[in-house]
């Protein structure tokens, strides 16, 4: 069972850039990414449409150029004004290729 | 009737004790929650069911003038926000987003205020024109887009031009609005008659089970009221007051009925709190919803649910006599 | 009737054919799911609605005596764990804080018990007071207060005093119950007119949907009922059926309609399972979820009400003739 | 009426006119979401709720000839991929384990398809006979069952035999239609009365809501359309008009009323898009999901829906005059 | 584009406790976290309302200090009564000010 | 607070496996999980059920040879034909025994 070292990006933000950050994770590099619904606090606490729907969390596994570009992508556009977190971390995959 | 005793038939109704019900759940902290699914499905059938009878009235009772009306409609949204933005530049100190932003809302319309003055005509047995919900359809879109255009956005995360008409124009509330009625047209009251048990009979107490949640939401609001200041507050209440008076006074001059006024008088004066927040979020991010939102759910909506609704309906008499 | 009789008539209704089909479905292990949102929906509507029709009727038809039942009601429910810990205790063998949790569970109520009866009770068109709603709300507390007085809590995990009352009080049926008649009494049967094709119309099917799923809860814990044991079982059956009794008795005495005594046996008798659970096992983690859920869930839920409500209904009949 | 005064009726009936605005929905990229949740207690309403209305009439109005009916139908959902396996495998050049794919849709039915049925009887005013919802329960297993036995699985992924009978067998639909029905038998129509404002007034609305998700979910399949080729296309609705007329012509040799008959020919008639891909998707995973899924949901669903069910109702007066 | 290692702190508990630990994480220096409803299995299988929602998932993006305090937190008065499980790891974030 | 590494399988797949992911990692070794429902996209797109809910995600904290063996089972039984990844990182628990 030969495993891969990759990178899993976390990221989480308010629901309505769900489909934003979607593309854009997809556009710099990412094969596929999973969505979940999440609930959260943060410093910030700022969101537009309470009841439509709350943070959502995309996680994504990408070889590790791909990972940085989306943190960067994360911190210059969307830091600022938006609730936003972002982070990443080693994993291990099976079948590499599958990622790139 | 007085103003005061429209006031109180109003105060006294499910509809709008329910309401005031859910506001209350916030303010004892109930750990009572409204499955936002739920949610979703009453907004879904709300809107259907509206349409459908709107359609079914317009095939059964033609009111003549619809287009000279929904014209009309389409250019009282597109000014609201042109006159919205000055005065809360300058009399507000608000920023240039947070200006755009608020007048956005105005320039929209909200949909449940809209149901509420259908519930309250439907009380009192005044009647009103079957097209509504194409006014309501209509109104919702043109003073967001307006609002945008005042403001310019260098914003990198700023949602594109086209993007945010996108957003508005494929709403759910405008689809179902519009789709409702066309069903309603096509199957007329035959086909109405088939599906009147779920459409039509339980229609009110599905409102006040949806205005349950909506005082829960917008309670949780009114915390930020504090934050916001008095002249939010005065801009909230001040002005959907105007608007109401002068859609009342115009639709009286387009031929609308005493009723069919009164509701365009609802709309103007009602501010946007789904379309609106979410496509002015992507499209302004450096605008503080606390503003945008305090203001049209904290303030305007509930203002305009327990004391506007039987107030332009006092209103009203003086153009209809 | 004969108390056969009226076992058959309560087995063979929609509401509790559909508990029972509920039960079928987790024994042919079928895949139906019920979604978790619509579980809550329903049950939202269905406080709301006999909170609202028992408002309504204390207005239409204003039944005396409503204080002095009220306190009553509150009494036998702080009585209630007073006898069942010792009885736990002893008798039982249970450990101190088991012994609080299923006796706390036996202080506080079945909302959904309660609304069986009522459907028993109409479907015989027997009349009861409207003020009932009330009558749940103020005994679903006592019980689980006193209970956990009754045992100290030293465990560093366990819920502060004041934080386990908060929860008890805060819980949606106790608001919902509460809201509604309030909004009833308010609004009145015009009120109650215009949405009544929503919260009275659809009420009994919408109950039986909902049994449906409680059929479901209640027989997935039927497994636990092996581990559980003897006494157990037998608590859990001749308990509720002591309480009943005592309780219509004493509803004869303060001058409840035959309905009405019906009524307090049926809250005195079944056990909660919902607001106590969620208390308990904050306050006393130690105490075992197994027993106090299988015991109120698995066996006094489904006893009440296929055979219990036919029971109590007939023994009534001995106080009031 | 004529065929072409019929499918006018039906396009115009609300039930297909929302399934319509469902599929416009998707085409114009609304951002309408249906929530999942309420889809699934939809359609636990619309089974329990058919399933009790046949009992009740059964029990009402008992029709002769149930057995045989069930056994006619049971062949033939078990016969349909016993000729289209072939039929695929050597026409349609499609792999062993996408013809058996395909098969098993066609061999069992699609419930949806039935209600819209049963829905266009009565707009018309035609009677069927009360037991038909048990002849949609025992089709649906059988061609199922049999599609899978005639292809070789030994794919270390696919489930095993027992696990596939079981999961058909526990479906949510096949027990819930049956167990409605047995309800309704045993209640009889004194209890349906008392549930009747739930399960029977909004019945056609509700099913309305729910045909325009399925308007939705089946148009979310249009693009599969282009990969999946002409030969899908022409079988997915010759096939099934094949079937219809066929079935029909067996349903009044059975003695069927003319209701029955169009009824059993429109069961026939529809392919499964439920209980079928779950099933062959854990049984068969080398099976393209997009080739089963595509024929059925988005070919035969709506050409039944709005085309088949007026034409073969049109067709059943040659078998009824 | 620097990133700052961190800790990843993962609480999977029955649902009742939710309040209850979104709480102790904010008290135990966490400057926010994201939560998400799921399902589970265990060695317990212990759970006081089971229609009431199942379990939750909180997760919190903390200083190594707060990570050892929380789930030190946990295994003392958690541990012995509730389901609960928690665990651990390294993760990059953008901007570590933001977490402290 | 004495912590222990172990290992943290992640599984998405398809909905319709849920039942069959949660008996096959508890057959290998993992004394419990946690499922959570998400959404995703990937490099295949194909699933038999759209509306039947979409995908799942199984976590579950395991000795690094059960990680090993559940991995390895995923790769020959579901990745030809199902919608299905997974991965795994190292994570640290406190009372390591509660997970074999
Ligand atoms: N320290 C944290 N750990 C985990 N999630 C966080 C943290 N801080 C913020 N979040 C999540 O990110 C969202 C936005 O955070 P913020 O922008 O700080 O309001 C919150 O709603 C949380 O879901
Ligand atoms: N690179 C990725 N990162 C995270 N999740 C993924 C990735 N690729 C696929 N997935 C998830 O795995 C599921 C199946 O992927 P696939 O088999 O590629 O269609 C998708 O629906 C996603 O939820
Ligand atoms: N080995 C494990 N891996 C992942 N999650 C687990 C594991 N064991 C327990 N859980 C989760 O923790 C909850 C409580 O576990 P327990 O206290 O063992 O019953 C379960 O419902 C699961 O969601
Ligand atoms: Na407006
Ligand atoms: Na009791
Ligand atoms: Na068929």
């Amino acid at each position: 069972m030969k495993l891969i070292t990759m990178k899993r990006v976390t990221i989480v933000a308010e629901a309505l850039l769900a489909d934003r950050l979607q593309e854009d994770v997809v556009r710099l590099g990412a094969s596929g990414y999973t969505c979940t619904d999440a609930d959260g606090k943060g410093s910030r606490g700022v969101r537009a449409s309470e009841w439509e729907g709350k943070n959502i969390k995309i996680e994504c596994v990408v070889q590790p150029d791909v990972a940085q570009r989306i943190l960067k992508k994360l911190a210059d556009v969307y830091f600022e004004h938006f609730a936003v977190i972002a982070y990443c971390h080693d994993v291990e995959v099976v079948r590499g290729e599958k990622y790139s | 009737m007085s103003a005061l005793e429209l006031i109180q038939l109003n105060l006294l109704s499910p509809v709008i004790l329910c309401f005031l019900l859910g506001i209350a759940a916030t303010l004892v902290r109930s750990d009572m929650r409204f499955p936002e699914q739920l949610y979703h499905g009453l907004s879904i059938y709300l809107l259907l069911a509206i349409g459908l009878k709107g359609g079914v009235a317009m095939v059964s009772n033609p009111s003549p003038g619809m287009i000279k009306v929904l014209l009309a409609a389409v250019l009282i949204s597109a000014c609201i926000p042109l006159w919205l933005y000055p005065l809360l530049r300058k009399l507000g100190k608000f920023s240039s987003a947070d200006s755009a932003a608020v007048a956005a809302h105005y320039g929209s319309v909200s949909v449940v205020t809209f149901l509420a003055g259908i519930a309250f005509l439907q009380a009192l047995d005044v009647p009103f024109e079957g097209f509504l919900p194409a006014v309501v359809a209509v109104m919702e879109v043109p003073g967001i887009i307006v609002a945008l255009l005042l403001v310019q956005r260098k914003n990198p995360a700023a949602s594109s031009w086209l993007g945010s008409i996108k957003t508005v124009l494929t709403g759910k509330s405008v689809f179902l609005l519009l789709g409702g009625l066309l069903i309603g047209v096509l199957s007329g009251p035959q086909g109405m008659e088939k599906v009147a048990g779920f459409f039509v009979v339980p229609f009110q107490g599905v409102l006040c089970l949806f205005l349950l949640e909506m005082g829960m939401v917008a309670s949780r609001r009114f915390d930020d009221l504090r934050k916001t200041g008095p002249f939010l507050l005065v801009f909230a209440i001040l002005v959907p007051v105007l608007h109401a008076v002068l859609a009342i006074w115009l639709g009286a001059h387009l031929g609308l009925s005493r009723g069919g006024a009164f509701i365009l008088g609802i709309l103007a004066s009602s501010a946007s709190y789904i379309a609106a927040p979410a496509t002015v979020r992507l499209a302004l991010p450096q605008a503080s919803p606390a503003l945008y939102l305090t203001s049209s759910l904290a303030i305007t909506f509930p203002f305009n649910l327990t004391v506007g609704i039987p107030l332009y309906f006092a209103i009203s008499a003086w153009f209809f006599s």
